[in-house]
């Protein structure tokens, strides 16, 4: 067992896969010589040259669209989309060509991407830089979409991607970079798609993934002390979502709140909301609640903790699902 | 735009940017079939090779006319002909090496004759039973793309891993006049020339994207645009078989010897409809057509062969015969070509799995074998079976 | 009152914008001489001239691009994206700029523009030309996103749109163009985002949009041969969604089920689903049931009628949620 | 890439695309301070103006300075210097008319200065209590752009509408070098050539986007990309406001006058960081930095006043008196801004209004107000508030 932020775990677990596998490469915005914008890559460019790390012209759709040239060619390239809100430029490649190509090829060709997105509010920065567009992609079939909450899952579920023959969207949570956590970096992880308890409790189950697992185990924490027992679940993967996990959980508590930063209007909670409520409809006490952005666009930094689910707005979820 | 723009256009496209009024252009061989000599772009072709590139266009257009055929039949839900473009097609692609890589768009019907790909591989996407679905590693033939211009960005990643595997092959990317417009396609330029990819961009001016004519496009001709980016373009006659052979090869061997990419702008015609819901009378001259039908590549090859005396009856009463059976083969392969099964829809979607896929299919499968257990008419008034 | 197909109400209405306001332009891929590939702005070019039909250059970035900088100079651009898949070149330009910019500038500048968007499946068309990508819209905060089901509202609800200062992201059910229907084009209008009771029943109800109303107007006469009252209500608007219409009719038969051609996974029923049931928690007798697409690329032409919702699946539906 | 493409694209590099090892540069100031002639570009200025484009620049700069300051200070969340560049910015921002259009990234507050938009107005996004909130049509300088290239777009559809409505005006789409590689650049190349809309395209090549040099975007310069979309592109030294000043009012010029769309490549350098979170000595030296430092474009245009004598101690003081000045009313402005209300969120994010947003905003009012009337500490351990 290791210390590591989830920025580290990123970044060894990127080593780990370059040196594992000749085929793996690593390619986006200034990920070579400045290791990129989080130094996430830090080193990997000294360390394995720009043959294997390579710095690109300042294009996403070109940056996608020839990752899956060179995937057509064998390789697997991981890729680096600098902000949340810059892959949309690369959008109509991943959504036309990169989600669909393995079908169209009735499964002749294999297309083993990861696009790394570091996501999310709440590092208070300009416009364009805190968004949490897992919507978008989550309905996109062909694509997978996951996104770890800590240390040891960034070390190994960017592993895991990187091994899945199916194009990866890997959201990290980038105002969690720094946070630290233990990597068990020798043992067997879970599954990359399945959703794992993270806190168990009995009176409500708070449903959350990547930044907002850490807001939901404070919210249980802080519960406790009023004598509420919340269990937390982790999904850690949006596409497939693993809803046995979240069902199981919601036929023991009755009562289910999910959070995440990205706005409600069609986002995860409401896809959970109406596929739970169908599994469970005896089981839940009360509707499904949803705790998250605004539809509005993310707002200037100084109004960002109006804006971002906090202890308090999903307490006051809690309070509400519970008072049904 | 106003009158003012329109006449700077004019003033534009009329002048320095066209030597002599019209932009110069490759040819080896004049529309009345005799050979030229050009400067840089020289060819050795052996009577037999000659015969080929013939009975290559000739079959690719009967091919092609069957395929119109079988769609106004409705056997096909579409087709986008390469009428008037044989030349274009069969002389690039029969400028490849098996070890380059093709990457095409939907109206390579020709390339991919020169590739082996079988040509009922081709209808499955327009007859609706599948949406590509040959294997591109087979003949070094990607799929056809719908989506304009994206395949250039494919086909330049796919160099850059040519040239990291230190191999000695090239990759060529076809798109149309009016695909020089996307995004994509000058990102493909941007990424070929700083990795120094080795990628030939061929450019079939067909003069028009459905309705619009390349000035809608461009102000100045296409292959004048690689010079921006730093790379060679040339602009060869489409409909001369052996000056598009001549200039490819060329094109090919640049990328090939690490000189990077190349932009081929090949001038030709789409002498059909866009597509077989296409009405070209509602946007283009009967003249034009014409015009451009005396320009006719396979006519042009013919002339020369006999003129040369390259060829005589029996071949042509020959390649007549087996026209007639590689019509009669995809007509018979089409109509025998089944419908795919309902649970197609799942396969596929993923390489490795995903649990609602596997959801959405076993309840699929059920709701289907609901209809098997219940009488006929499952529902009073609906009752016409599954899936309306 | 007017017999019209869809695709002719259309027309009309551009036809009827363009007069009445100098500052309206249509533009896009083959809108000029050719008057689009399904003939909408058929005639258009002819009456109105180049410089307020234009035709573009095969690029839809710069298509939106350039309508928001005609926008910004005051006129108010009408856009055709020729088919539903090929949309993504612009989606960067309509999510970071079209969406946004309004707010961005405190509400100083404003970007009157319409998305024309034929979309939909049941052509029996090629890949890329027959998808439903309203979810990738409605998930976006700043945009409006409708869909007409016949050609009254087709008629009326383009107008609205163009004189809406809002961007709208205008979803035409390309397979009903040619449906006609009664125009009446001298009577006031209903509110471009109220969603309507097509048919009152008591039993169940159905919500949709577009192409599947019709199919929910023939499961309710279907359903009606077996005894059973199904209320379709035809929501009209997915952003806003006018959940007041879907609630009242819920409230009223307890049960209700949502029917589009986009796949279920994230899709305008989730939301629907967990709205209604957040709001009408104790009125419903069962859980929201959805009948979509599946978690798959649209399928090649001779699979889709298996693909897309029909009277039977709907009908299945229907029964299922009787049943509970 | 491989040894051999590295190898091919230096050939290129320093072989035929630049003349004499270096590419054409229209220049008027040496970094001397020496007045040059250009056969194509002259000007005439009269010492009053040289004296105007100084103190713009070194107003900009000390803008500039105090903005980083505040930085540091926490007062701001994030700045871009535009330090080296202040040439390329107020040379462009002069030559423009107040009827011209400006389309900015998020780097030109020089050009900002040129238009009299408020510095203060420049540092709400920056300190994050807007995302830009200026009424661009004051100053007819739209807001900054931060998604790299959109921008060219929204300028060239503006300049498509001064075209359409007759007027004679222009407008100026600013980019930068990393900028130039976006398929959104490319295709509004395309679509000013098309339509021949008034608009100049102005690249600042500061030589680095982020951490990448300028290659990792294109083999050749910059300005060479406009011929092969049919339009003059033009380089100018970036670091020599009269040559900027010069070339950048002849291509407003021909915008007018009806002659279409024009690229130019202004050759500058970034002297700072790419913003304040960035730390340019893990990719570039030191010495490059210092070369650079010598062309300064601020001591070039000194020079030149000095060596003849058109401003005298008198003028340098009193500009150190307004620099001071305007430094303290930036540092005071921003200090009192107030952070935006929250309910702002839910402002213009519609014009004509939208139920959910309504929705939205009366709930979270309710969420709000509850905290008002409950005690202090809401929630056991929570307590601290809302809004975590
Ligand atoms: C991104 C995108 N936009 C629009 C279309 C619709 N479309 C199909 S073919 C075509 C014209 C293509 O013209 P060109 O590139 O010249 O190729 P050609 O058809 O002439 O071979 C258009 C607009 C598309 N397939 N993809
Ligand atoms: C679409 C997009 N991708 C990535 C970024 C992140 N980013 C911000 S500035 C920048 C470099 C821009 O370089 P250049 O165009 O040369 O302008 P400069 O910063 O040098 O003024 C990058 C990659 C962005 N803002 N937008
Ligand atoms: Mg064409
Ligand atoms: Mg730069």
């Amino acid at each position: 067992m290791t210390q590591m932020a989830i920025a580290k775990a990123l970044n060894e677990s990127l080593r780990t896969s370059l040196e594992n596998d000749p085929k793996v490469l690593v390619m986006g915005e200034d990920v070579g010589r400045l290791g990129g914008v989080f130094r996430i890559t830090d080193g990997l460019f000294k360390d394995f040259g720009e043959g294997r790390v390579i710095d690109t012209p300042l294009a996403e759709s070109g940056i996608v669209g020839t990752a899956i040239g060179l995937a057509l060619r064998g390789y697997r390239p991981v890729v680096e989309i600098q902000f949340d809100g810059f892959v949309f430029p690369a959008y109509d490649q991943i959504v036309t060509q990169l989600a669909k190509m393995h079908a169209r090829a009735l499964g002749k060709i294999k297309l083993p991407i990861v696009i790394r997105i570091p996501y999310g509010g709440g590092i208070g920065a300009v416009e364009h830089h805190s968004e949490s567009p897992e919507t978008l992609f989550a309905h996109v079939a062909g694509l997978k979409v996951v996104s770890p909450s800590n240390a040891s899952d960034a070390y190994w579920m960017m592993q895991q991607a990187i091994e899945c023959d199916d194009p990866v969207i890997f959201f990290e949570p980038k105002r969690r970079y720094w946070d630290k956590g233990e990597v068990a970096v020798s043992s067997v992880p879970a599954d990359l798609h399945k959703a794992v308890v993270a806190q168990a409790g009995t009176d409500v189950t708070l449903a959350a993934f990547g930044p907002m697992v850490k807001v939901c185990l404070e919210v249980a924490a802080a519960a406790a002390n009023e004598g509420r027992s919340i269990e937390v679940v982790d999904l850690r993967s949006i596409s497939p979502l693993d809803f046995d996990t979240v069902q199981a959980s919601v036929e023991k508590t009755g009562r289910l709140v999910v959070v995440h930063e990205a706005p409600v209007f069609f986002g995860t909670g409401a896809e959970i909301a109406a596929r739970i409520t169908e599994r469970s409809f005896y089981a839940l006490e009360a509707p499904v609640l949803r705790v998250g952005g605004f539809h509005a666009p993310y707002p200037p930094a100084r109004l960002e903790e109006e804006y971002l689910p906090g202890l308090d707005r999903v307490l006051d979820a809690v309070d509400r699902v519970l008072a049904y | 735009m106003s009158v003012k723009s329109t006449a700077a256009r004019r003033t534009t496209r009329g002048g320095a940017k066209r030597r002599g009024g019209e932009p110069e252009l490759v040819q080896l061989l004049t529309p009345e079939g005799d050979r030229v000599e050009h400067s840089e772009y020289s060819i050795d072709v052996t009577p037999d090779e000659l015969r080929g590139l013939y009975r290559d266009m000739v079959l690719t257009r009967r091919f092609d006319a069957e395929a119109i055929t079988l769609q106004r039949q409705g056997e096909l839900g579409l087709w986008a002909s390469l009428l008037g473009q044989e030349a274009a097609q069969i002389g690039s692609g029969r400028a490849t090496r098996p070890d380059d890589y093709i990457f095409p768009t939907y109206r390579e019907h020709g390339v991919a004759w020169t590739r082996d790909v079988d040509p009922l591989n081709l209808l499955g996407m327009f007859r609706g039973v599948n949406n590509g679905g040959w294997d591109p590693n087979e003949n070094n033939f990607h799929l056809y793309t719908i989506v304009i211009g994206s395949q250039t960005l494919h086909a330049t990643g796919y160099a850059m891993g040519v040239a990291k595997d230190g191999a000695d092959a090239a990759v060529i990317a076809y798109f149309g006049d009016g695909a020089s417009s996307q995004g994509d396609v000058a990102e493909s330029f941007t990424f070929a020339a700083v990795y120094n990819a080795p990628v030939v961009f061929f450019c079939q001016n067909n003069q028009w994207a459905i309705s619009e004519p390349t000035e809608k496009q461009s102000r100045v001709p296409i292959y004048q645009r690689a010079a921006g980016y730093g790379f060679p373009g040339v602009r060869v006659d489409g409909n001369d078989v052996l000056a598009v052979l001549a200039v490819t090869r060329a094109a090919l061997e640049h990328a090939r010897s690490g000189q990077g990419p190349m932009l081929v702008e090949a001038f030709t015609y789409r002498m059909g409809a866009h597509t077989t819901t296409d009405d070209p009378t509602r946007y283009r001259s009967d003249e034009e057509r014409e015009e451009w039908a005396s320009k006719d590549p396979i006519a042009r090859l013919r002339a020369h062969l006999d003129k040369q005396g390259l060829a005589d009856e029996g071949f042509y009463a020959g390649l007549d015969a087996e026209s007639d059976a590689l019509a009669k083969r995809v007509r018979d392969g089409v109509r025998g070509m089944p419908n795919p099964d309902p649970m197609a829809m799942f396969e596929n979607v993923y390489a490795d799995g995903h649990a609602l896929v596997d959801e959405e299919r076993a309840q699929f499968a059920e709701y289907l074998a609901s209809f098997e257990d219940a009488p006929a008419a499952s529902h009073g008034a609906a009752g016409s079976g599954k899936g309306h």
